[in-house]
């Protein structure tokens, strides 16, 4: 399981590195987005799946799975939120100052 | 045997979420696809159940009622905003 | 056999017929011509698969545990309320957002109150 | 008694006071104060010759850094001595001559200011005994310099001299620095008297050449040795009393000096023989060769410093010489050299400061320094003329002056190297008094034009110039204290040699003392008569023969100078420069990406497979169910469909698809308020998408060509799989269980059931806070981003 | 639990912050708040640093949770070195920020939001756990967004879009290094992390991640992968450069500095090597840049990558001697760095342009400023005796012992390359013909120069006054160079 | 064109309250069941969320006149004062206590501090949230 996990990572990364190299910022923002779901999933796997029950104690079992992934997946979908967030906004505050969503245009040419 | 059955019933849940899908995938309209995840919402509503069945555990019976509201309010921001495109309002009566 | 292993068996075989109408709901969702025949199967016939899953898993705690879920309760609640709203919604922003219906349909009884 | 401190320290003292007292001494007082500097200092220099002499040392440390070995120490023999003696003498001598010279629009703070500030700094780097402190000074002495030749800014060949100036001795400033750093490495120490008191043992050492050649590079750009003497001409742009002061009698002799005190350490082999002396011959001729087509008079007497430089150099390579042999008379006889670069040195400091002077009184009165336009000034200036011609047949090496003393220990010394048995001199030894005697030529004939051309025929004077009268009596006392000296040095040369040059010599020759240098004027009909005499005809011949082969050396083309080549060696690494860097630094996102990630999977892909690290074993897995394996591929071929998708709003459908599949592993890995958290954000991310996407456009298909998609999927295909190798790589083989397993004692410390919530609340609480922080920052950003909206019609936002 | 005191750094800043928002309208007032909270800040760092050069090694267990459980603070002198500098040119900065900065800016959350920048990374140089690192980052890279975009222009927006992307993609990068880690070694502490590491011996599994981590920090510290940095750096208000300039960077220095003389340190051969090209390819690549352009604010950017590239090359070399000159140089870098930004700034202000064709001959008009400018250039070429030499001294001696006369070679030419990229806007900026004439001259705003007045005085006095910080230096180095020092007084494990 | 949307805003009212309550739950159940301060405050705040859809942000922030961001940094500043409140009794910053009490009418009942910091933690993510949905859709 842990190992068709790592594929999917592999396959979602792959999917999202090619958003991120597009030239749309929408696409960009998507592919973070995706990006961030695929570490979370690796992030889960790399602590183990399955191997006991749900960390509540009140499920009174013998194992638990790894909690600590699970918190720190929990951090990390805060924070890529608010960045998700931020950088939407970012997105469309730039198309409104420069009037392209296209990062071919965003160059910048400030200096000779 | 029961076990079988509960293994059956998440995969056929899970069929009708790739068939759902396909629908969101070919469109062709964009109230279509709403529909679809509409759908995908809702059969995840009983994939987890039926897991929780699986699992014996009640862990999972607000997850239950989290996805019944965010499907709905998917949905509605989705229908507003194939609707309009504005998905929130900004005054009233304008 | 006791009546916990029948509320058991009772509980998954309404799980299996909740999966059942949900694919078969899937299926109309791919088969119907227009949104507002899909929407039909989305809402009408994936509801019933809920609620029919849901019933089941209630059942299922009922009679393993002995444990009456508010939160299943609240949820099948939640989905009678919420899903004829929201389609009620899809359909009509479909409509206002000028999709089509399908080739197959006779009439269209709102053209006249919406196109003004 | 930390009298030779503060003698370093008391040039800074007051070129920091100067800002603050000049505004109530007022201008023209300002120099009698600085004067008294120099004047005080000279005499306490002074004051050190009878113990000196007696080859007493004096030294003196203040701790600066001592944890790294890096001490004030102040040190004085012989060497030091005669240095301080020129430094602070001609430093009042110019001072002098500077408050005559100045207009009064000059800004005299500044001037005597930077002037101070030189003054300690070569003080400090002719005291020092530590490395790093030397470079310290050494690096003072370039600024202070830089800033002397910039002393008019507004010109543009000011800034322009002052920049090539200070790039070209910052430059051997590091080598040199890298050179010390190296001394240190091979010794493990900083101070010189120690480095020369063990080097015997580290000639075999592989830094050893790398030092000397590095410490070399920074002697030969601070005293202008070819080919880095370009920068010299240049800073003549200074005001005349600055290249009187810097740029012919002190800091250029830096250089000198350095070599000087590293005879010792390094020589007494091929390699620092060789390239000390022809590095000084070459710079000997190639000065006196471009001084002799020079129109600007202060052009020739810098590329005659040049030359003169060069000389001094290549007599302190013949002199190391002298260390081959050690003690004895072939020692002594070699060490004769490095007594007459010594006498030459001083020789070269009265002659050429007093020449200088001269050619600052002729444009101070006259107004320009054109040979062309100037002529027949005899009459006008009698006794600048005097001046002029004393200086130049000294430098020239005609009898009754100096210049002719240590002329002559020069071709003595060529002519003893020509016959050295080693480093294969007798296969070519012949060359060094060769060109010794070409350069000499030259010499004569740049002499002879700099006195006949300036002083001779008419004048070709336009009407803008002043009519040339003698200037104030002020401005002639320090050339005639100089010409005392030129001559002065010719009759009783002995008294300098046996006080300051002998004294001089055994510190930088400590272990020859079989050398009991005299000097004297005649030595009979010998090789070195007759090369002098020689130079007498010839150069007179082709002084009067100038005008019919001048024409064939300025010939010569403008673009085949050094300076050309540095010029646009600056000029084409800029444009290079630019054209590199703005080729990879497009401003062009995507491509930024692309060389991360290629980066990435280069670096990443490439450690895993060059260490062997690459591992798989399934082993250990748990079990797949099918229905697991169904969601699996429900998020597969959503993802992939993402990239298809036509529309943003089906992109993010799609991304929902994703997130809520993502939400439903939680679920079946066992991880609720994961599976919460994950649906919620989902959520609200969506919507989020969709109140954006109103202001935002429609997405249109990448426009980009098929090779960039191409590359692009082989980026994002190589980065997936370097993640999913080392992924699983990493689940086949773990190394240790995780901390984990204490967490689930969370109901006895927290009180807490729901593990991950004790985790979050309370083990690892911080995290928590700092990721409530994140958000809330994120939500004043996205305030900010909103409400301010100051772009519209205030352009000058976009820098402040 | 004395030690609470620890966390001040960190928290002082964020509640004081917060406290701003409800201030939201009182411009002065939050300016002088943040800059008594600095001031603050500096000071306890300051007594941190001496109560580490008596006590060893302290550390704070948040909630009281025994390492490798919780999350803790650890505070060598390394780390308490960087908070006290970087806390000082905040001030600093701050002060130059309460005259220069517009009202708008100063209502919508300026003062917040650097109060919080600090925050994040005040809490990256003292956290003692990896993930936690990763969170501060975070508090860190938000702020920085947030100060990125703080005036909406044109080119603001969009530079901020590439900072802002490539942040994303770096901080997923290290998500995925972390996940990596905990997969192999089950533990986030970066002591016990160091600790396993050692106990297994960096298998070739572990270099592989750690070159991960690498990547990580190489794009927070722009070593190499500094694409984002010339853009970010030259747009924002000018305050917000020189904290960025200052301190941006610095954070990801110090994590690979951490990270690889702590956990990784078994396998230098391929780590150290790997940096070593990275810090030559940095040198080569800020040193073309600072020269191919006449936009002083590029410049300055492209300086800022001649820093790093030059500090790690101490890492690479890894010897405590060049460890040593690298914190001296970290050091030197911050205070240089953010009066290099500061000066400009203030240029850019009085000639309303930032091309350098546009001014000429500001000497004449604001002397102290040229001198100032003057003073920043020597600093940073590494002229004695400023700030910048002793750095330098230390860097190339420890690559002559080591036999990396590559490295020494580029970071010697580099200076040459620093100095004559500040050379050419002194050179074109202050000499020349002044321009504007006395009386047309914008009046330099009081007190503007004070900020940079005080940092020059900071650049001389660390230059001669180098034996004063030797011993906390000395101190960090050996911490460094010897991780068990580090690991000791974290796991408590009796030596 | 004016739209009608009564059956939406109906229902609405039901379901907001439902999903208030249930965050409410959630954010009280964190300590031994799933939820927490995260996931209560995120619920809450889509409970806010399905207010903006049926309604209009206009109606909303008439019905409820709160500063969103003052709210966060409430929320923020309440998270750290439960950290800081142990530094002054003698522990460690961010230490938790808890402990067990018999009230009257709950009976045995577990109260702890770390419910005070995971209430900042809510009132962060319910500022944020909502401050984030509604700069942007107040947008002209």
């Amino acid at each position: 399981m842990e190992s068709l996990i790592i594929v999917l990572v592999g396959v979602l990364t792959t999917v999202a590195i090619y958003l991120v190299l597009s030239k749309n910022v929408v696409r960009v923002i998507l592919g973070t987005a995706i990006l961030s779901h695929a570490v979370h999933l690796l992030i889960l796997s790399m602590g183990g799946l399955k191997l006991g029950t749900v960390p509540l104690l009140g499920e009174e079992a013998v194992n638990y799975v790894d909690a600590l992934p699970q918190a720190l997946i929990l951090t990390a979908i805060v924070i890529s939120f608010a960045v998700t967030a931020f950088i939407l906004v970012l997105a469309y505050r730039a198309y409104q100052e420069l009037g392209t969503d296209n990062l071919g245009a965003m160059r910048g040419s400030d200096d000779e | 045997m029961i076990d079988t059955i509960l293994t059956i019933a998440l995969s056929l849940f899970i069929l009708a979420i790739i068939l759902a899908l396909y629908r969101i995938i070919r469109g062709p309209s964009m109230p279509d696809r709403v529909v679809a995840l509409d759908m995908i919402g809702v059969n995840l509503i009983s994939g987890v159940a039926v897991f929780s069945v699986v699992l014996s555990t009640h862990a999972f019976l607000e997850v239950i009622l989290i996805v019944g509201i965010l499907a709905f309010i998917s949905t509605l921001a989705l229908a507003r905003f194939v609707e309009r495109g504005d998905i929130v309002e900004h005054k009233h009566n304008r | 056999m006791s009546i916990n292993i029948i509320g058991e068996y009772f509980g998954v075989f309404l799980i299996l017929i909740g999966s059942m109408m949900a694919v078969i709901s899937a299926i109309g969702i791919i088969r119907l011509p227009d949104v507002y025949t899909r929407s039909h199967a989305a809402t009408k016939s994936s509801t019933l698969a809920v609620l029919l899953s849901l019933s089941g898993t209630f059942i299922y705690f009922w009679a393993t545990e002995n444990f009456i879920s508010v939160r299943l309760l609240l949820g099948i609640t939640f989905v009678f309320l919420t899903a004829p709203v929201s389609g009620h919604l899809l359909t009509r922003a479909a409509y206002r957002s000028n999709v089509k219906l399908a080739n197959a349909s006779t009439e269209d009884a709102l053209e006249k109150l919406f196109k003004k | 008694m930390y009298l030779l401190i503060l003698t370093i320290l008391i040039p800074f003292f007051f070129s920091a006071l100067i800002p603050l007292i000049h505004n109530r001494v007022g201008s023209i007082h300002l120099g009698w104060l600085v004067l008294l500097v120099p004047l005080v200092l000279f005499s306490i220099f002074t004051a050190q010759i009878p113990a000196i002499s007696n080859s007493d040392i004096l030294m003196q440390t203040v701790h600066w850094i001592p944890s790294l070995g890096i001490n004030f120490t102040v040190y004085l023999d012989g060497l030091s001595l005669i240095m301080a003696l020129l430094i602070t003498g001609m430093g009042a001598l110019v001072v002098l001559y500077s408050i005559y010279y100045l207009s009064p629009s000059d800004s005299f703070p500044h001037f005597y200011a930077y002037l101070l500030l030189f003054m300690g700094a070569m003080l400090g780097i002719v005291l020092s005994d530590n490395l790093l402190v030397l470079y310290v000074f050494w690096e003072l002495t370039s600024i202070s310099s830089f800033l002397l030749i910039a002393f008019w800014y507004h010109r543009k060949n000011s800034r322009y001299g002052a920049q090539k100036s200070l790039l070209i001795t910052v430059f051997g400033g590091f080598g040199m620095l890298a050179g010390f750093l190296m001394l240190h490495s091979m010794t493990g120490t900083f101070s010189i008297r120690e480095i020369i008191a063990t080097i015997a043992q580290y000639t075999d050492h592989a830094l050893f050449y790398p030092a000397m050649f590095l410490i070399l590079l920074g002697a030969f750009t601070k005293s202008a040795q070819f080919p880095f003497h370009i920068w010299l001409p240049d800073a003549m742009e200074a005001p005349t009393p600055v290249s009187a002061y810097l740029h012919s009698a002190t800091m250029v002799k830096a250089g000198i000096y350095l070599v000087a005190r590293f005879t010792p350490i390094f020589a007494g082999n091929a390699a620092w023989f060789w390239t000390v002396t022809l590095v000084g011959l070459v710079t000997l001729f190639w000065g006196a060769y471009c001084a002799v087509r020079q129109t600007d008079l202060k052009a020739l007497l810098a590329y005659s410093t040049i030359s003169q430089l060069g000389l001094i150099m290549s007599l302190f390579g013949l002199g190391s010489a002298a260390l081959h042999f050690g003690d004895g008379e072939q020692g002594a006889l070699y060490g004769l050299a490095i007594f007459a670069a010594l006498f030459h040195m001083v020789n070269h400091s009265t002659f050429k400061g007093a020449l200088f002077m001269v050619v600052g009184i002729v444009d101070h009165q006259v107004g320009t320094r054109d040979i062309r336009r100037l002529g027949g000034l005899m009459a006008a200036l009698p006794i600048t003329f005097t001046f002029a011609v004393i200086g130049s047949f000294s430098m020239a090496g005609l009898p009754f002056l100096n210049g002719f003393l240590s002329k002559e220990m020069f071709f003595t010394a060529s002519v003893n190297a020509a016959g050295l048995p080693v480093f294969g001199a007798p296969t070519w030894g012949l060359v060094i008094p060769i060109i010794a005697w070409v350069a000499s030529v030259f010499t004569f004939v740049y002499c002879m034009i700099f006195v006949f051309r300036t002083f001779f025929g008419t004048p070709h004077l336009k009407k803008a110039d002043r009519k040339p009268v003698e200037p104030t009596l002020g401005m002639l006392v320090s050339p005639a204290i100089l010409c005392v000296f030129i001559i002065g040095l010719f009759f009783a040369p002995n008294l300098l040699g046996d006080y300051l040059l002998r004294p001089a010599l055994n510190g930088i020759l400590p272990g020859i003392s079989g050398a009991t240098p005299h000097i004297s004027a005649w030595h009979g009909f010998n090789t070195e008569l007759f090369m002098t005499l020689g130079i007498v005809v010839i150069g007179t011949v082709l002084f009067l023969t100038l005008r019919s082969w001048i024409k064939i050396i300025r010939l010569q083309p403008a673009g085949w100078t050094f300076t050309a080549v540095y010029n646009s060696f600056l000029k084409n690494l800029k444009k290079a420069s630019n054209w590199i860097t703005t080729h990879y630094m497009t401003g062009h996102l995507p491509s930024y990406f692309a060389y991360i990630f290629m980066f990435f999977i280069l670096i990443a892909g490439g450690t895993l497979i060059y260490t062997g690290a690459l591992s798989i074993d399934l082993t250990s897995d748990s079990p797949i169910s099918v229905y697991e394996g169904l969601l699996a591929a429900v998020m597969a071929i959503a993802a992939i469909s993402i990239l298809f998708a036509k529309s943003h709003l089906a992109a993010i459908l799609l991304n929902g698809v994703l997130g809520f599949s993502i939400a439903i592993f939680f679920v079946l890995f066992r991880a609720p308020d994961l599976a919460l958290t994950q649906l919620v954000i989902e959520t609200v991310t969506t919507v989020l998408f969709l109140l954006c996407f109103l202001f935002l456009p429609e997405w249109t298909a990448e426009d980009s060509s098929k090779r960039t998609k191409l590359r692009n999927a082989l980026i994002a295909i190589g980065a997936g799989v370097t993640i999913t190798l080392i992924g699983l790589t990493v689940n086949s083989g773990k190394l240790f269980d995780s901390i984990s397993g204490y967490f689930e004692n969370s109901y006895e410390l927290t009180g807490g059931d729901n593990i991950v919530n004790a985790i979050l609340g309370d083990f690892r609480a911080f995290d928590t806070m700092l990721e409530s922080l994140v958000l809330f920052i994120a939500g004043l950003g996205v305030y900010t981003l909103i409400r301010l909206k100051l772009g519209k019609g205030s352009g000058k936002d976009e820098h402040q | 639990m004395m030690n609470n005191i620890l966390v001040l750094p960190m928290l002082l800043p964020i509640i004081v912050g917060v406290l701003l928002i409800f201030l939201r309208t009182y411009g002065r007032i939050q300016a002088w708040i943040s800059l008594i909270a600095m001031a603050l800040t500096a000071g306890i760092s300051g007594y941190l640093l001496q109560k580490v050069q008596t006590d060893g090694i302290i550390r704070l267990d948040f909630g009281g949770w025994e390492p490798p459980f919780g999350i803790l603070f650890v505070a060598d002198s390394f780390a308490v070195l960087l908070v006290l500098t970087s806390s000082i040119i905040t001030a600093i900065c701050l002060s130059y920020a309460l005259i220069s900065t517009s009202k708008e800016l100063q209502t919508m959350y300026f003062y917040p939001t650097v109060l919080f920048l600090i925050a994040g990374v005040n809490g990256s140089f003292l956290t003692g756990d990896l993930f936690n690192l990763f969170v501060c980052f975070e508090v860190m890279l938000l702020s920085s967004y947030v100060l990125l975009t703080l005036g909406n222009s044109k080119r603001q927006l969009r530079e901020a879009i590439k900072y802002v992307s490539i942040n994303i993609v770096s901080s997923w990068f290290f998500l995925v290094a972390l996940a990596f880690l905990y997969g192999a070694i089950g533990t986030l502490n970066m002591a016990h992390l160091a600790d396993r590491v050692a106990e297994v011996g960096q298998t070739p599994l572990l270099t592989t991640i750690s070159i991960v981590f690498l990547i990580v920090f190489s794009l927070k510290a722009g070593l190499l992968l500094y694409f984002w940095l010339p853009g970010s750096y030259s747009s924002p208000p000018i305050v917000t450069s020189a904290l960025f300039g200052a301190l941006l960077t610095k954070v990801g220095i110090y994590a690979l500095f951490r990270v690889f003389s702590l956990i990784f340190h078994h396998q230098p051969e391929i780590t150290h090597t790997v940096i070593g090209i990275m810090a030559a390819l940095t040198l080569i690549g800020g040193s073309l840049g600072a020269i191919s352009f006449n936009d002083l604010r590029s410049i300055a950017a492209y300086n800022v990558v001649v820093a790093v590239g030059f500090i790690l090359v101490g890492l690479a070399i890894a010897t405590p001697a060049a460890i040593e000159g690298s914190i001296y140089y970290i050091i030197h870098d911050m205070v240089a760095k953010a009066l290099l930004f500061l000066l400009i700034g203030t240029m850019i202000t009085l000639s309303g342009t930032s091309k350098m064709a546009g001014m000429s001959g500001l000497m004449k008009n604001y002397p102290l400023l040229g001198w100032s400018f003057f003073i920043a250039m020597l600093s940073l070429a590494g002229i004695p005796p400023l700030s910048g030499f002793i750095g330098k001294v230390l860097i190339s001696s420890a690559a002559i012992d080591n036999g990396s006369y590559v490295l020494l070679a580029l970071s010697l030419l580099s200076s040459i390359f620093v100095l004559y990229s500040l050379l050419r806007v002194f050179k074109n900026c202050f000499w020349g013909e002044t321009i504007v004439s006395k009386e047309e001259q914008l009046p330099l705003r009081r007190g503007v120069l004070i900020p940079c007045l005080v940092l020059v005085g900071l650049t001389i006095l660390i230059g001669l006054g180098t034996e004063i910080m030797s011993p906390y230096v000395t101190d960090a180095a050996e911490t460094l160079v010897n991780p068990s020092v580090y690991i000791d007084a974290v796991l408590g494990k009796i030596q | 064109m004016n739209i009608n949307d009564v059956i939406l805003k109906t229902v609405s009212k039901a379901v907001v309250l439902i999903i208030l309550t249930f965050g409410i739950y959630l954010f009280f159940s964190g300590h031994n069941q799933p939820g927490g301060g995260f996931i209560g405050g995120l619920v809450i705040a889509s409970a806010f969320v399905l207010m903006f859809l049926s309604y209009d942000s206009e109606t909303v922030s008439e019905a409820l006149p709160i500063d969103f961001k003052k709210l966060s940094g409430l929320g923020v500043l309440l998270a750290m004062t439960s950290g800081i409140a142990p530094m002054f009794l003698g522990g460690a910053f961010l230490s938790q206590s808890f402990g067990y009490f018999d009230l009257p009418i709950f009976g045995k009942t577990e109260l702890a501090t770390v419910t005070i910091f995971e209430a900042g933690i809510a009132l962060t993510v319910i500022g944020v949230v909502v401050n984030i949905i509604l700069s942007i859709s107040e947008d002209e």
